[in-house]
């Protein structure tokens, strides 16, 4: 609960976030900074439970565990996707998004 | 008085028949010529006891002739309407069972002769025999859908038959013209009777030709198009009759079905198979006279008289003799029509009727008599034209004298039979109708051109060189001859009228002296002018029919009814209905399906793009899927 | 073992039995026996229907009822009525001429027969199931097996005809799901539970709206596969592609499911939508009746013109059965069983030909009379039966229909009778053209006068055949009352 | 507490028992020896897959956040089954090419890491252990899919996966917290009794409806499928294709059916469009592959879109068709994989034309994919004909006979290339063709399993009234 803070500036504020998260995962022409995006992504969502919680659910703690539930696993994830992209780099020595269209149509 | 042995009239061919079909290959010529000929002998007898039995001990009680049916159901359509199988006895069947069994029989004996050495003999008097069996059921049919169904037989009799020699492409063509000619015809008739069983609720002669009968009386309750609905009907049924005994405009196959042996074409085109169209006619007579005060018999009467007289011009000009003859059969055919046509009912107003049945059955002997004469001319000449014959008397006495003979009569000459028998068709015609009456005696005239046209021209005449000397045919085929020239000659004398009426009762013929006389004045003259014509060698025939210019072009091109038919069946069906519909079929129709299949495969490929194989457009479309969705249902959901 | 489940039981003994045949012989004589097991059993069949007959009334004798997915009601509930037991004989009949005709099955024999024996269990099982789920089900089993005996045993463009004819077949089933859904869930209209079980939903009044509703469906979706204008293309290619005992069993049995199907559910249980919708249906056959008499005259393959005859003669069904009442179905159900034994019949001469001469263009056939004169007599009378000569199975069938069909009092119907009355012209005309220029005439090619003679499995199958059309023409009395007092309840249903 | 109540997580903590257990054997099992881990890993996940089936009682774990019940256990033993058929047409490919890498034991790791999660996920009672429970199934599947490193195409089809997969959980959360906004709780009970239609509760459920969307590839959230499909091991594909999209759909049927029940007449006609959709863009798309690999993943795409049929009537009857049709597809597509799998494994040929004369060399395999096929196809009297038509009756019953149509017509089109494969392996003769080969007898069971559930499942009616029975939480 932050004084001057409204939740509707604070729900904006993610949902800005979520949408900037799509645009780059959309935009970037590279792997690694799609997986940033993606990871604003998430963080939106964190924020969003906590912002939820805080204000309108603040008896119980839901959101707060759930948020940090998520930060453990788009940990993992993103790990895994590291990996991937090196196991992909060692192929075919790019991480451009481009190269990753073998299979189509 | 049991008289249920005459179905074996007509089983005993069609036994012969299978036997002869199944066995084809294992049975020897000379036996299947036997078992035929038996075969129809035993029919014959039976039927002539029966004409005895009938027309001399059951047939009349006080004064009437009995009508006896003998049936049982063979197929039920519903509580009223059913197919019966039986026989029906009164005197015009009897008559035909006579008439029938004697030419057959003559045919039979004939063709052991003629047919000699031939490949499928044994299959010759197999169709035979079917025919007989056919012509027999139709006969004795009792009600309209039987004998629509032996008239179908006889039809495929005839296509077999006409179609005997298979190999000839013209013998072919010949056999399915006249199948799909008189099939056509037939549809009338099967029209006719499904009008007739829907209006009248019953297919059976003796419910229908009861005078007092409700489909007799109600011809008024229904009409269509100004005629009463049972008047359509008959005259349907008509058009079934005309197809067989090829009235104009159905006549086009007659000609053509000369293809066929010789004998064929005496017993099926001259004297059986081509006059059910008379005895349908006759066999519904009542209805036709009482029905609509005889509007459809008077189309009879027109379409008989006009066949009769347009057959004759153009049997003038033949040159194939069996061409002559089946014009002349279908002269005398619209001769037999007419006198219905012009028949009263009762007493002796019936005149035309019994004449008609009475011509019938003198045509028959002395038609089949000048085919077969004409079958052993050709078979001593191995050919038909005119133009290979002449001066055959010397070689062929026997054949010559019947022939002549037959001449006679058919051209109407006292004391012959056609003289007799034609005499009454006139008077009929001068009582009722004067037009056809002058129509007739024409005719009268013509008939005895023609036919001493072709007398002279086989017997007389200059000697043509013949390769090997024509001589005079076996007996086998002399025997045939002879026997029908003596029927020909004494047929006349039976006091037909006592039998044969419309009425069934039967009446005193008397002739009548004036008529009689024109008419054998008119056949006279026609005589003479056929004699100065070609009794010798000259060029009067020519300028004759060059004076007659184009009209004799026409007439020996047989008013070019062929060639309409032609241009009707190749150009307007084939061309104009039936490729357009096939190419429709292939084009459209299958089309469409196709096109179906071809669009769903040509989509697939134009929304191949979608599948970009970048993870990004992937995405793209994953948010922007999500995010119409929610506009839209948010939407929809707020209102 | 109840007496109708043994027609699925024997076939599918006979497929364990090829599973472990080896090579042709074994094969075609397995294939043999077992369908001459099914003819015996389908005549035993008959003689046990009359002696039921007698002494039961019901509907359908020989039912036997199994409860199989109880939660929608569906059963494994079977029996006959006189229409089935006519069928069953026909499709028996049909197969074991089958087996014979395809003696030297050289490709492949043993997955031939088992195919063959596969889609006669469809057919075998739809005839007698009263369920419509096991209707529908033996339905799809009859039909798929086609593909692969077009597709694989076939000639020509087979893969194409093949495809063609399995994907039209089954858009049309799939229509026809829709229309069986929606039947059973009107089925409790009447405050009963939902079913799938003929007899009963045939007692249900279903709501008119509804019936006028699936009635075009469930009618489409069986009139297909009875080649019912303008759904017929799949049938001529179908048939030119196919080997001759896939068409005989296609035009001779598996098109007759089509008028079955039509009668049984689509006129059965949805009266009021026939009536509403019978019109429309009549115009679409009658097309069909004189288009594909029309169209046979132009073709130049036998197999083709013999389709579209099928096009037509079977339209001929679709229209009996339209006109409704009572001697015009008895002639669609005659005309069913005649057609089937002569077109079956017309596609075993036609195989028999093609065998020898390698051809099937009547323009390069000539003269076959005298090198092969039983084949070609036999294909005469075939050719006589289909113009419908008296005396064969065809007069008695289309005479009960047209005059059925003439008894209608509405000017309308007697009109279009007599427009597909006139049908029988055009056939004689493209019958005798066939006849004309194929059999008779002079020999056109020298080799033709060395051509097999007919063999004695050739003949088993003809004659086989042969033998019903002409008992069926002498003798029609019997079997149409067999089949009438089978209509009675359709009539009830109707009027 | 009782830790009896652990009992009802049996089948959980057997296995990550097993999952532990093969690492431990990893270690010690020598190099040469490894062969026997398949073996090993095989056999105990048979046991596994028998004790599952001993009953489990109807009852809920750490306040609700786990539950279990029969349809849940009957599910998971589907799953088990599935897992266990899949294992044994893989064996030979793991034998030869994987454990020479010395990297058997990771895959099974990975796959029963991935199973465990989806116990959690189907067994969830908050969208906590959802969340985790959907994670744990989508990331060592991601791994799996890049399994064959050395292959780019492998590696592309895993940063796919992991990429999409990434974004659809990513907006699925959203989502939920949006469901969580509106209702004050991440517990399923507590959710479904308050939610009320609401813009927030409608976009939450839209969001969240994406990320389970993502992993059943409904159209438009179906784009990965295919390439992953493609690029990824054929176990792993098939997997894909079975396994996690089964659970899937199990656990948005839970959800739908009891969560957000309230919400039904907006995501009915979510589903309607996303039916009509997925069906008519799977089938379009499969019409013209020529790789069977991507040909089964548009397929397997048009057959959820079947699915869809079933789950729109949110009713008991919906249920039990959805999970008959399911394990019926489960053999069904498990079959077809199988033997693509067997010929890729003995020719490394997987494109449709290789298959050409396939039945005169091998006749059984191809006889055993012309059933496969004919059950995806749903031609009787194979079982697949049952699954779609008690999924179409079930759609008819609420009166949707205008979607029962579109299906009918897209089974007709799918008919179509179903028997373009069924053309190419009987009707084509082909001097190419693959020759004559014995698959192993794991490969071999493997496919027996499957056509003797093909065959009888349809006509084995007890079955589908069980289902029913289980079914009957949902009314």
């Amino acid at each position: 609960m932050i004084d001057g803070i409204s939740i509707y500036d604070l729900l904006t504020l993610t949902t800005i976030l979520f949408f900037i998260g799509v645009y780059g995962f959309i935009t970037r022409k590279n792997l690694i900074s799609i997986l940033i995006s993606v990871e604003l992504i998430l963080n939106a969502s964190v924020v969003n439970f906590v912002v939820i919680n805080k204000y309108l659910y603040p008896d119980m703690l839901q959101g707060v565990y759930f948020s940090i539930f998520i930060i453990a696993v788009a940990a993992a994830e993103t790990a895994l996707a590291v990996s991937i992209i090196i196991s992909l780099y060692r192929q075919i020595n790019s991480v451009e998004v481009k190269d990753t269209e073998v299979m189509k149509y | 008085m049991d008289i249920s042995y005459i179905i074996l009239i007509p089983l005993i061919p069609l036994a012969v028949f299978l036997l002869l079909g199944i066995f084809n290959q294992k049975i020897k010529p000379a036996v299947s010529g036997y078992v035929g000929v038996f075969g129809l002998l035993a029919s014959g007898i039976l039927s002539l006891y029966a004409a005895y039995q009938y027309f001399f001990i059951i047939g009349k009680v006080d004064g009437v002739y009995q009508t006896f049916v003998d049936k049982t159901v063979w197929m039920k359509f519903t509580e009223t309407l059913q197919i019966d199988m039986g026989i029906l006895i009164d005197p015009i069947s009897v008559m035909m069972l006579v008439v029938v069994s004697i030419v057959s029989l003559m045919v039979h004996i004939y063709s052991r002769g003629y047919m000699k050495g031939d490949g499928g003999y044994t299959k010759f008097f197999a169709f035979l025999s079917l025919f007989s069996f056919s012509m027999y059921g139709l006969v004795l049919a009792t009600n309209l859908f039987q004998i629509y169904m032996f008239w179908e037989l006889v039809g495929v009799s005839s296509y077999l038959l006409i179609g005997y020699y298979y190999t000839k492409p013209s013998a072919v063509a010949a056999a399915k013209k006249a199948f799909i000619v008189t099939r056509f015809a037939d549809l009338g008739f099967l029209i006719g009777i499904l009008i007739m069983g829907y209006y009248t609720g019953t297919f059976d002669f003796e419910t229908l030709n009861n005078p007092e009968g409700s489909a007799i009386l109600n011809w008024a309750s229904t009409s269509f198009m100004g005629l009463s609905v049972i008047t359509w009907a008959l005259l349907l049924i008509f058009i079934g009759g005309a197809g067989k005994s090829a009235m104009l405009p159905f006549h086009i196959w007659l000609p053509d079905a000369m293809e066929g042996p010789t004998p064929v074409s005496a017993l099926i085109h001259a004297a059986t198979m081509v006059v059910a169209g008379i005895y349908l006619v006759a066999r519904l007579f009542p209805m036709f006279y009482f029905v609509e005060h005889g509007f459809a018999l008077n189309i009879v009467a027109y379409v008989g008289a006009i066949s009769s007289l347009f057959a004759a011009i153009v049997a003038i000009t033949q040159t194939d003799i069996k061409r002559v003859l089946a014009f002349s059969t279908m002269s005398q055919l619209g001769y037999m029509m007419m006198a219905l046509g012009v028949s009263g009912y009762d007493g002796h107003e019936g005149v035309g009727y019994m004449a008609s049945m009475f011509h019938l059955f003198t045509h028959a002997m002395f038609k089949a008599l000048l085919f077969l004469g004409a079958g052993s001319v050709i078979h001593a000449v191995h050919s038909n034209y005119l133009k290979d014959m002449g001066g055959l008397r010397k070689y062929m006495p026997i054949t010559n004298i019947t022939f002549l003979i037959a001449a006679l009569a058919i051209a109407g000459m006292p004391p012959f039979a056609g003289f007799w028998s034609k005499d009454e068709i006139l008077v009929a015609a001068f009582e009722h109708n004067k037009l056809i009456y002058y129509i007739g005696i024409f005719v009268a005239g013509l008939t005895a051109f023609y036919m001493f046209r072709i007398y002279f021209g086989i017997f007389w005449g200059k000697e043509k060189e013949y390769e090997h000397k024509p001589k005079e045919s076996p007996l086998s085929m002399t025997f045939p001859l002879m026997f029908l020239a003596l029927l020909s000659l004494v047929g006349g004398l039976i006091p037909f009228s006592e039998f044969v009426s419309a009425d069934k009762v039967g009446f005193e013929a008397h002739l009548n002296y004036p008529l009689a006389a024109i008419a054998v004045g008119v056949c006279l003259v026609g005589i003479i002018l056929a004699w100065v014509f070609y009794k010798k060698e000259n060029s009067l025939a020519d300028k004759w029919a060059n004076a007659f210019g184009p009209f004799y072009i026409w007439a020996s091109d047989k008013f070019y009814f062929d060639e309409i038919y032609l241009f009707i069946t190749k150009k307007i069906l084939f061309k104009r209905v039936s490729a357009p519909i096939a190419w429709f079929d292939k084009k459209v129709v299958d089309g469409t399906m196709e096109g179906i299949g071809n669009k769903t495969v040509l989509t697939s490929k134009k929304i191949k793009g979608l599948q970009s194989g970048k993870v990004q457009d992937y995405a793209f479309a994953f948010v922007g899927g999500t995010v119409i969705l929610a506009l839209v249902f948010i939407y929809l959901w707020t209102n | 073992m109840d007496i109708l489940s043994l027609f699925i039981i024997v076939p599918i003994i006979t497929i364990l039995a090829l599973v472990f045949a080896k090579g042709l012989k074994q094969a075609r004589i397995i294939s043999m026996i077992g369908s001459m097991v099914q003819l015996g059993m389908s005549i035993n069949l008959a003689f046990a229907y009359f002696a039921e007959r007698d002494t039961n009334s019901d509907i359908m004798v020989f039912t036997k009822d199994v409860v199989w997915y109880k939660e929608f009601n569906i059963h494994y509930y079977i029996g006959v009525d006189g229409i089935s037991v006519a069928l069953l004989l026909l499709t028996s009949i049909v197969v074991l001429a089958g087996v014979f005709i395809s003696w030297k099955m050289k490709d492949l024999p043993k997955e031939f027969f088992i195919s063959l024996i596969v889609l006669s269990i469809g057919v075998y099982g739809f005839f007698i199931s009263l369920d419509l789920f096991t209707m529908f089900v033996f339905f799809e089993i009859a039909v798929i097996p086609m593909y692969l005996l077009i597709g694989i045993w076939g000639s020509g463009p087979k893969e194409y005809s093949a495809m063609k004819l399995t994907l039209m077949l089954m858009g049309a089933s799939a229509v026809l799901l829709v229309g069986i859904l929606g039947i059973y869930f009107n089925s409790d209209a009447d405050g009963g539970a939902l079913t799938f079980n003929i007899l009963e939903i045939a007692q249900v009044n279903i709501p008119l709206e509804i019936q006028k509703l699936f009635f075009p469906l469930v009618f489409i979706g069986f009139a297909v596969i009875g080649a019912l204008f303008p759904f017929h293309t799949w049938s001529p290619d179908g048939h030119a592609s196919a080997p001759t005992a896939v068409s005989m069993l296609h035009a001779g049995v598996l098109m007759k499911l089509g008028g079955y199907g039509v009668f049984r559910v689509a006129m059965y249980l949805l009266p009021e939508g026939a009536l509403h919708w019978s019109w429309f249906f009549i115009i679409l056959s009658a097309i069909g009746v004189i288009y594909g008499a029309f169209a046979a005259i132009k073709q130049t393959d036998l197999k083709y013109i013999n389709a579209y005859s099928s096009v037509s003669h079977l339209g001929l069904v679709l229209f009996a059965l339209l006109m409704l009442n009572k001697t015009a179905w008895n002639g669609a159900i005659l005309q069913s069983l005649s057609h089937g034994f002569m077109t079956a019949l017309f596609f075993a001469l036609i195989g028999m030909i093609y065998g020898r001469t390698h051809t099937r263009d009547i323009t390069k056939l000539g003269g076959l009379l005298k090198v092969i004169p039983f084949i070609s007599v036999i294909y005469v009378i075939a050719g006589l039966a289909s113009l419908g000569l008296p005396g064969f199975s065809g007069f008695v069938a289309e005479m009960n229909i047209f005059v059925g069909a003439f008894q209608h009092d509405d000017m309308f119907y007697r009109v279009v009778t007599i427009i597909s009355v006139s049908a029988i012209v055009v056939t004689a005309v493209y019958i005798l053209r066939v006849v004309g220029i194929m059999l008779m005439g002079p020999i056109k090619n020298d080799s033709y006068l060395t051509l097999e003679r007919v063999t004695w499995y050739e003949k088993s199958g003809i004659l086989l055949l042969l033998t019903p059309i002409v008992g069926m023409g002498v003798a029609p009395l019997w079997l149409s009352n067999m089949i009438l007092e089978s209509l009675q309840p359709f009539i009830q249903g109707l009027l | 507490m009782n830790f009896s109540n652990f009992l009802l997580m049996r089948q959980e903590i057997l296995l990550l028992a097993i999952i532990l257990l093969l690492i431990v054997a990893e270690i010690f099992i020598s190099p040469k020896k490894k062969q026997s881990i398949v073996h090993l890993a095989i056999f105990l996940f048979g046991i596994h897959t028998i004790v599952g089936f001993f009953a489990i009682e109807e009852s809920s774990l750490f306040g609700g956040m786990f539950r279990t019940n029969g349809l849940i256990h009957f599910f998971k033993n589907i799953l088990n089954v599935g897992v266990l058929v899949l294992l044994l047409q893989s064996a030979d490919w793991l034998k030869e090419k994987i454990v020479h890498h010395n990297r058997g034991t990771e895959f099974f790791v990975l796959l029963f890491a991935s199973l465990l999660g989806m116990y959690f996920m189907i067994s969830a009672g908050d969208f906590l252990m959802f969340y985790l429970g959907l994670e744990l199934s989508t990331l060592p599947v991601a791994a799996l899919a890049a399994y064959e490193t050395t292959k780019r195409k492998s590696n592309e089809a895993g940063i796919k996966l992991i990429l999409s997969a990434a974004l659809a959980s990513g907006v699925s959360l959203f989502g939920i917290s949006m469901l969580y906004a509106t209702t004050g709780s991440i517990y399923f009970n507590a959710i479904a009794e308050v939610i009320t239609t609401t813009n927030l509760s409608v976009l939450g459920l839209i969001l969240f409806f994406a990320g389970l969307a993502f992993k059943i590839s409904l159209v438009p959230f179906h784009f990965w499928t295919a390439d992953v499909y493609e690029g990824a091991p054929i176990s792993i594909a098939s997997y894909l294709s079975v396994i996690s999209k089964g659970a899937a759909v199990f656990i948005l049927m839970m959800l739908l059916f009891t969560v957000l029940k309230p919400l039904m007449p907006i995501w009915e006609h979510m589903v309607y469009v996303f039916a009509i959709l997925t069906m008519f863009i799977g089938n379009l798309f499969a019409l013209r592959q020529k790789n069977m690999k991507r040909f089964l993943a548009f397929s397997s795409i048009a057959q959820a879109g079947f699915i869809l049929l079933g789950l729109i009537i949110g009713n008991q009857l919906g249920t039990a068709t959805v999970v008959y049709f399911v394990l019926i597809y489960v053999f069904s597509n498990l079959a077809a994989f199988g033997v693509v799998q067997a010929i890729s494994l003995q020719t490394g040929k997987e494109q449709m034309e290789d298959y050409e004369g396939l039945y005169r060399t091998n006749p059984k395999l191809s006889l055993v994919m012309m059933l496969a096929l004919f059950s995806l196809a749903g031609i009787p009297p194979v079982a697949g004909f049952f699954g779609k038509f008690f999924l179409f009756t079930a759609a008819a019953s609420e009166g949707y006979y205008v979607l029962v149509f579109l299906a009918v017509v897209n089974v007709t089109i799918s008919l179509y290339y179903y028997l373009l494969v069924v053309r190419a392996m009987f009707l084509r003769k082909s001097d190419t063709a693959i020759p004559f080969f014995k698959s192993k007898i794991y490969m071999r069971l493997g496919l027996v399993i499957t056509v003797l559930g093909i065959l009888i499942l349809g006509l084995y009616s007890p079955l589908y009234d069980y289902i029913y029975e289980l079914s009957s939480i949902f009314n």
